[in-house]
């Protein structure tokens, strides 16, 4: 047991170190409140990476990936969170990538691949549909043959910066006398396609970050259908797996509280710095210690399968306590701030953001994102069904 | 001992619940908060023909006999509406130093205040200043029989719709000086004052108040101009029972609602009320918002005992507010679910408001602090 | 609204208080763990009130109670409190006997309300049985008729101090074919009557609190079923609301939290008293809102009963509210003592107690209370359980 | 990065767990914690025999080359088995400091600690002390070539059994001075050692041990004798990453113990582990369980880097266990129900030991505020 990068590995993080600093575009350093980024920006880093052969380092080399070992992979996510990079949305190198090389046919692979890799398509997902919450498998959302087409109708939700994508990734019923989990096909989706509309849903911060994705008749060919009909649950349940791959957000997170001792250092109590007032910094150790202990049981995760197993239950582990620690984060931020917590800088129609001037910077978001945040515990399965799987998959209850 | 409501209370309650229920349904509330004004000035004239803003105050300052559970129960219903308008600012806050004032001040200012016609914002707090309520760099001097103020006093909420301030500013000593503090009433418009106004996240107007060298007269000074902070603190204490009933309205529904919304929403085909991790989640809101009832009586009962009773009571209060409101909103929207994110829903500006209810007169760590130094100062006094 | 105690009710309270100064035995002054006491030493003061005619103040007036209101209840119980007094046992006054003055018959109340009130007679409660916990309904030990006695067979547990009972009163199923709460008759049983064996259960502090009770034919005369046979749930019931009356025990936390600031103002941490060290401090007065909390609803709730409203699931929040404050008092008594929480004071066989004398005596049951405490937050229907309470009766989910 | 055992730490690992399966069970651990002696000094012998003693050595020492992972792999199967016997005080503590003495100590004393020969105990806290280790009344006064020692520890853990004593004795400056305190190597039958033995709540044997100008030579000393602190707070640490061993074997059987046992339980006819919020609550105890194993392995490999980030890392464990221990304990007891209260069941022993190892070498306060300042430090430096 040892903590030391190899000589190898230290090579590789300098590398990877210059490569941000070079290579990040200057003009989204610190950008931070992501959801408010033009389709540009948020497409700007993956674009660069892409063309570097860096985009998607967990695929398998032939596919595009990088063949780094997990440490790697690790260093790499490290340093972008170091930098406050944007990295790459989940949609397209997270999630469909590894569905389509993995179960796809070799028309999907040549076709999607590559414009996943690039960063040139953007990609979204319809999986959650209205009412169904955490229960993925309750899909109501048809998809009926007709001829070489399937013939789409149905309603999703919470589909993520939908307003930008070029494809879609959904999940519908083809079978509808099957139960619950079976029946369900796996569909790629041209957005552009008519009888698509893209409503958007304003989120309690204000922003519109997700919306309301309403299919009518909406026509796709056969050829979209990824693996087998009624099997995408499979494919599905597949694709969820890689999805809580990284969710810990543990650099992430350790920025953050970096971030948070900044303004702790700014922000005064009685004429002190509110970083040396004891119930304060204590609560920033509380948290640090906290995120120690979420990291080191990412790495042993980490070591387990890099040892061949594969993301198991444990990753229930990682959502629930990075996305604890990333609330905790926003609502100690937003304490720090004080009275100027309160200024709504998103402001209404009329009130500029960037001209806000009231506060500091720092405190013009923190309400905002601390509300914002609360969806980390709801998503991607509820913090209520992690400790389900807990219970049935570790506890074995 | 005696929880009940007099007739009156419950008349005030009953009718004020009334006319929220008929004219500020969450859907008339977007739209105010919405608009250009953020708020209604024929409501605030509906509430002052109510009798609500002349409640609290005694019938020989022209109110209607009542006092701080009167205050308590108009709190508490605006906290259940979300309704917006100043009535902590202007009758609790204005009219608490203004029934404190003199008879001219009274006749000036508090009985205009009473019919709804003046509107005060309470401009104490300052950029540097965090909660400390004697942290003042903001200051008046002494020009002929009057005062000129200069200075910036940090979101003063419901400024924009206020036609005076009461400001505190520093008329002697160094900047944390307890002492050396007065109290001043200033018109808006009058010279030297420049507002930048913004909407808040809970869906209310403040501002950035700068005052440049204002000229106000003797008249202007509530109290002692050389000892005012012990008359702060004591309106300050009453803002803060006023709003932790606020908050307490504000739990009770935002945990029915969640009640009512575990019942009808559905997953795995059970409804998610039935799920019993929820339901003790939903016991403990429930638990949590009964314990708040009980601390608002308890620190409302106590603003008329000695300071540091009165102190602890408040503080007590608010450390039990500020840790139940945090508790119930987070609940709250997690049980909700991804609807508990969206605007469209009631639920989501429940939530911002108790967020920053906390906030407000002293977040749950400077509370918690006040509490134990003023627990300390009473060992030391009874080691004597 | 108001907090004003009336002149008659502070001249009620001066009363109290003088009378508990001039009657409560010195000897027994601060006995602290009650666990060890003596059967006298337990009775002492409940003989002294039921020669005053106050040991059932919640007691109906013609049966021997006060007549007291609710206020001069709440103030008696305040003053003993204050005065850390051993009050009557609540199997006796609280619990068997407003079931024996409800419920029995002339002749049960003529022979056993005088030994309840005189604290003469030692009672003990015969509900739980083995594997059951809180499901007190699940009752396995049976009664048989037989020609003018019960014949009692079965086992109960945590039978608190049954080692110095004279009567129980005893859950026996009568009918076998009814279903789970049907069936069940209440049964008082001379604890002298052959066939009754009492086990002593050792707790984890090493304390002999409560016991098994084994019944091998016990033959009990059919005078001594209390009501109707069968109907016994219903007194269980009745029986169970009268014991959570007074469990929120606020009045004793406040003792508690005083004895804590005394020790927090003996024990140093680098020279400076414990209780100036704002770490802990804030501890106490968190604590010690939280206690006024409890006691501002315990008193709405009094309210309310005083208005007429029986006890109803509110008394489930005073249960679980109070046992959590008692348990953290003692948790942080725990911490407050330090390194001399560890030494075991009440030893093992051939070490004495009363000659302990290692750190302050404040340490010396520290660990010991805490410890036992936890018991608080499982018996008298566990607090989960009594979150399902308020979850049906209050939510009405 | 590297987290697997080496073959030996499996080794070490198996072959003690199998022997405590064997001879270690429940009922036999309760008949020697009731037991005069309290302990086992065969039970030791065979630890020695396996070569657990010598373990984590270097072979330059006479050890078997193992470090402090050896030392982590051994206590957290103590952890699991609830052994009494004082691996941590004798193998952690004593030989920490004597391998870092002269050849002539290690010669004399480390040689027979590893072969079980001599125990040693360390008395190094104060009875007014609390957990600041340089808060010392006991002195050692310069006596000829030699010392003399003098004062009162309280609660040596293992003190009973032990041959020797590892003392802190002040030598020089105020009473909590960093500098001039100094460690010593005491034979427990030296003439003025007197002790006070007792049992303690979680089934070990400490003692009050009082020294009486109690002499000894030179070679006593480890160390620099007018600045041990260093070594003294390196060697704690080490405690601590032995201890949060301990305790995550502790936990770790606790939480499936309290598994087991919800499985066969049953309340109202379903066993009680159907209910979905002690399925919570159990989910949440083996995730404290889980992170606490993390940051036990976290401060176990920091043990050797710079000081601040090993006493950063030592502090942060005992945080993180201390609580972990507390949340798992007490929920383990709540939910085996009234049989978690009983001496007879194994649980409530684990709760009992788990609850005094967060007050070992500093409980979650303490640690939470020396983590604190060292990180204030941190930024003060990084700001220079």
């Amino acid at each position: 047991m040892n903590l030391d990068f190899t000589p190898e590995e230290t090579a590789f993080r300098d590398e990877v170190r210059a490569f941000i600093r070079e290579n990040y575009p200057k003009e989204l350093t610190g950008t931070g409140t992501r959801e408010d980024l033009t389709r540009e920006q948020f497409l700007a880093w993956h674009k660069i990476l892409g063309k570097k052969g860096w985009s998607a380092p967990a695929w398998p080399k032939k596919y595009g990936g990088t063949g780094w070992t997990s440490t790697q992979r690790y260093i790499w996510s490290e340093e972008n969170a170091r930098m406050d990079t944007i990295m790459p949305l989940p949609f397209s190198v997270s999630m469909v990538g590894p569905v389509i090389y993995t179960f796809g046919s070799e028309e999907q692979k040549a076709k999607h691949l590559p414009g996943i890799l690039s960063g040139e398509v953007w990609w979204c997902q319809g999986y959650s549909e209205p009412g169904a919450g955490s229960d993925l498998a309750s899909v109501k959302t048809t998809a009926v043959r007709d001829g070489d087409h399937y013939v789409i109708n149905g309603q999703k939700t919470w589909t993520t910066l939908a307003q930008h994508a070029d494809w879609g990734f959904f999940l519908c019923r083809t079978d509808p006398s099957a139960k619950s989990q079976e029946g369900i096909s796996f569909i790629l989706v041209d957005m552009k396609t008519p009888g698509i509309e893209v409503r958007p849903i304003k989120l309690i911060d204000g922003t519109h970050e997700v919306n309301e994705t309403w299919l009518t008749d909406v026509r796709v060919p056969v050829g979209n259908l990824v693996g087998k009909e009624n099997e995408g649950w499979t494919y599905a349940k597949f694709l969820l797996a890689h999805e809580r791959s990284g969710i810990a957000g543990v650099a992430r997170s350790k920025r953050g509280i970096e971030r948070l001792r900044d303004i702790a250092s700014t922000e005064t109590i009685d004429g002190t710095p509110l970083i040396l007032n004891g119930d304060f910094s204590r609560k920033i150790s509380q948290l640090e210690i906290d995120l120690t202990a979420l990291e080191f049981t990412e790495l042993r995760t980490l070591a387990s399968e890099a040892a061949g197993k594969g993301p198991g239950p444990e990753s229930s582990i990682l959502k629930i306590k990075g996305t604890e620690i990333q609330q905790r984060l926003t609502e100690l931020t937003l304490e720090a701030v004080g009275n100027y917590g309160a200024p709504y800088a998103r402001g209404m129609d009329g009130h500029g953001v960037n001209d806000f001037g009231v506060g500091p910077e720092y405190a013009n978001f923190a309400a905002d994102t601390y509300f914002n945040m609360r969806k980390t515990s709801i998503y991607g399965g509820s913090n209520e069904i992690q400790r389900n799987i807990i219970t049935k998959m570790i506890l074995g209850l | 001992m005696d929880f009940n409501f007099t007739e009156e209370q419950t008349m005030i309650r009953d009718s004020l619940a009334r006319l929220i229920k008929d004219q500020y349904d969450f859907d008339t509330r977007r739209k105010v908060v919405a608009s250009k004004e953020g708020w209604r000035p024929k409501m605030w004239a509906q509430f002052a023909e109510l009798g609500l803003l002349a409640a609290p105050f005694s019938e020989a300052d022209g109110g209607l006999g009542g006092g701080p559970i009167d205050a308590m129960v108009v709190m508490e219903e605006f906290g259940k509406g979300l309704v917006v308008e100043p009535f902590l600012q202007s009758v609790v806050v204005g009219g608490g130093f203004l029934k404190r004032g003199t008879d001219g001040q009274k006749a000036e200012h508090l009985a205009p205040m009473m019919a709804g016609e003046r509107v005060f914002a309470f401009a104490y707090a300052e950029p540097k200043g965090r909660y400390n309520l004697a942290d003042l760099e903001t200051t008046a001097t002494k020009d002929g029989a009057g005062w000129k103020i200069s200075g910036h006093k940090a979101v003063v909420v419901g400024a924009p719709w206020a036609s005076h301030l009461i400001v505190t500013a520093r008329t002697a000593g160094g900047r944390r000086d307890t002492k050396g503090i007065g109290v001043f009433i200033v018109a808006k418009d009058a010279k030297g004052v420049t507002t930048r106004d913004y909407p808040t996240v809970d869906g209310r107007r403040a501002s950035e108040v700068h005052f440049d060298n204002v000229s106000v007269g003797a008249d202007a000074v509530i109290g002692d101009v050389a000892n005012g902070l012990p008359l702060i603190e004591r309106v300050t204490d009453e803002a803060i029972a006023a709003l932790c009933a606020e908050a307490c309205g504000a739990m009770k529904v935002a945990q029915t609602m969640t009640v009512e919304y575990s019942r009808q929403r559905k997953q795995f085909g059970t409804p998610i009320g039935k799920f019993q991790v929820l339901q003790h989640k939903m016991v403990d809101m429930f638990m949590e918002a009964e314990q708040s009832v009980s601390m608002t009586y308890m620190a409302t009962l106590k603003l008329d005992e000695d300071d540091v009773t009165r102190k602890k009571a408040a503080s007590a209060a608010k450390v039990r507010i500020g840790q139940a409101g945090r508790f119930v909103g987070q609940n709250a929207i997690q049980i909700h679910g991804g609807m508990g994110m969206t605007d469209e829903l009631a639920i989501g500006h429940y939530f911002k408001r108790l967020t920053i209810i906390d906030s407000e007169f002293g977040n749950v760590d400077h509370h918690l602090k006040r509490y134990t130094d003023l627990s300390a100062a009473d060992l030391a006094v009874a080691a004597e």
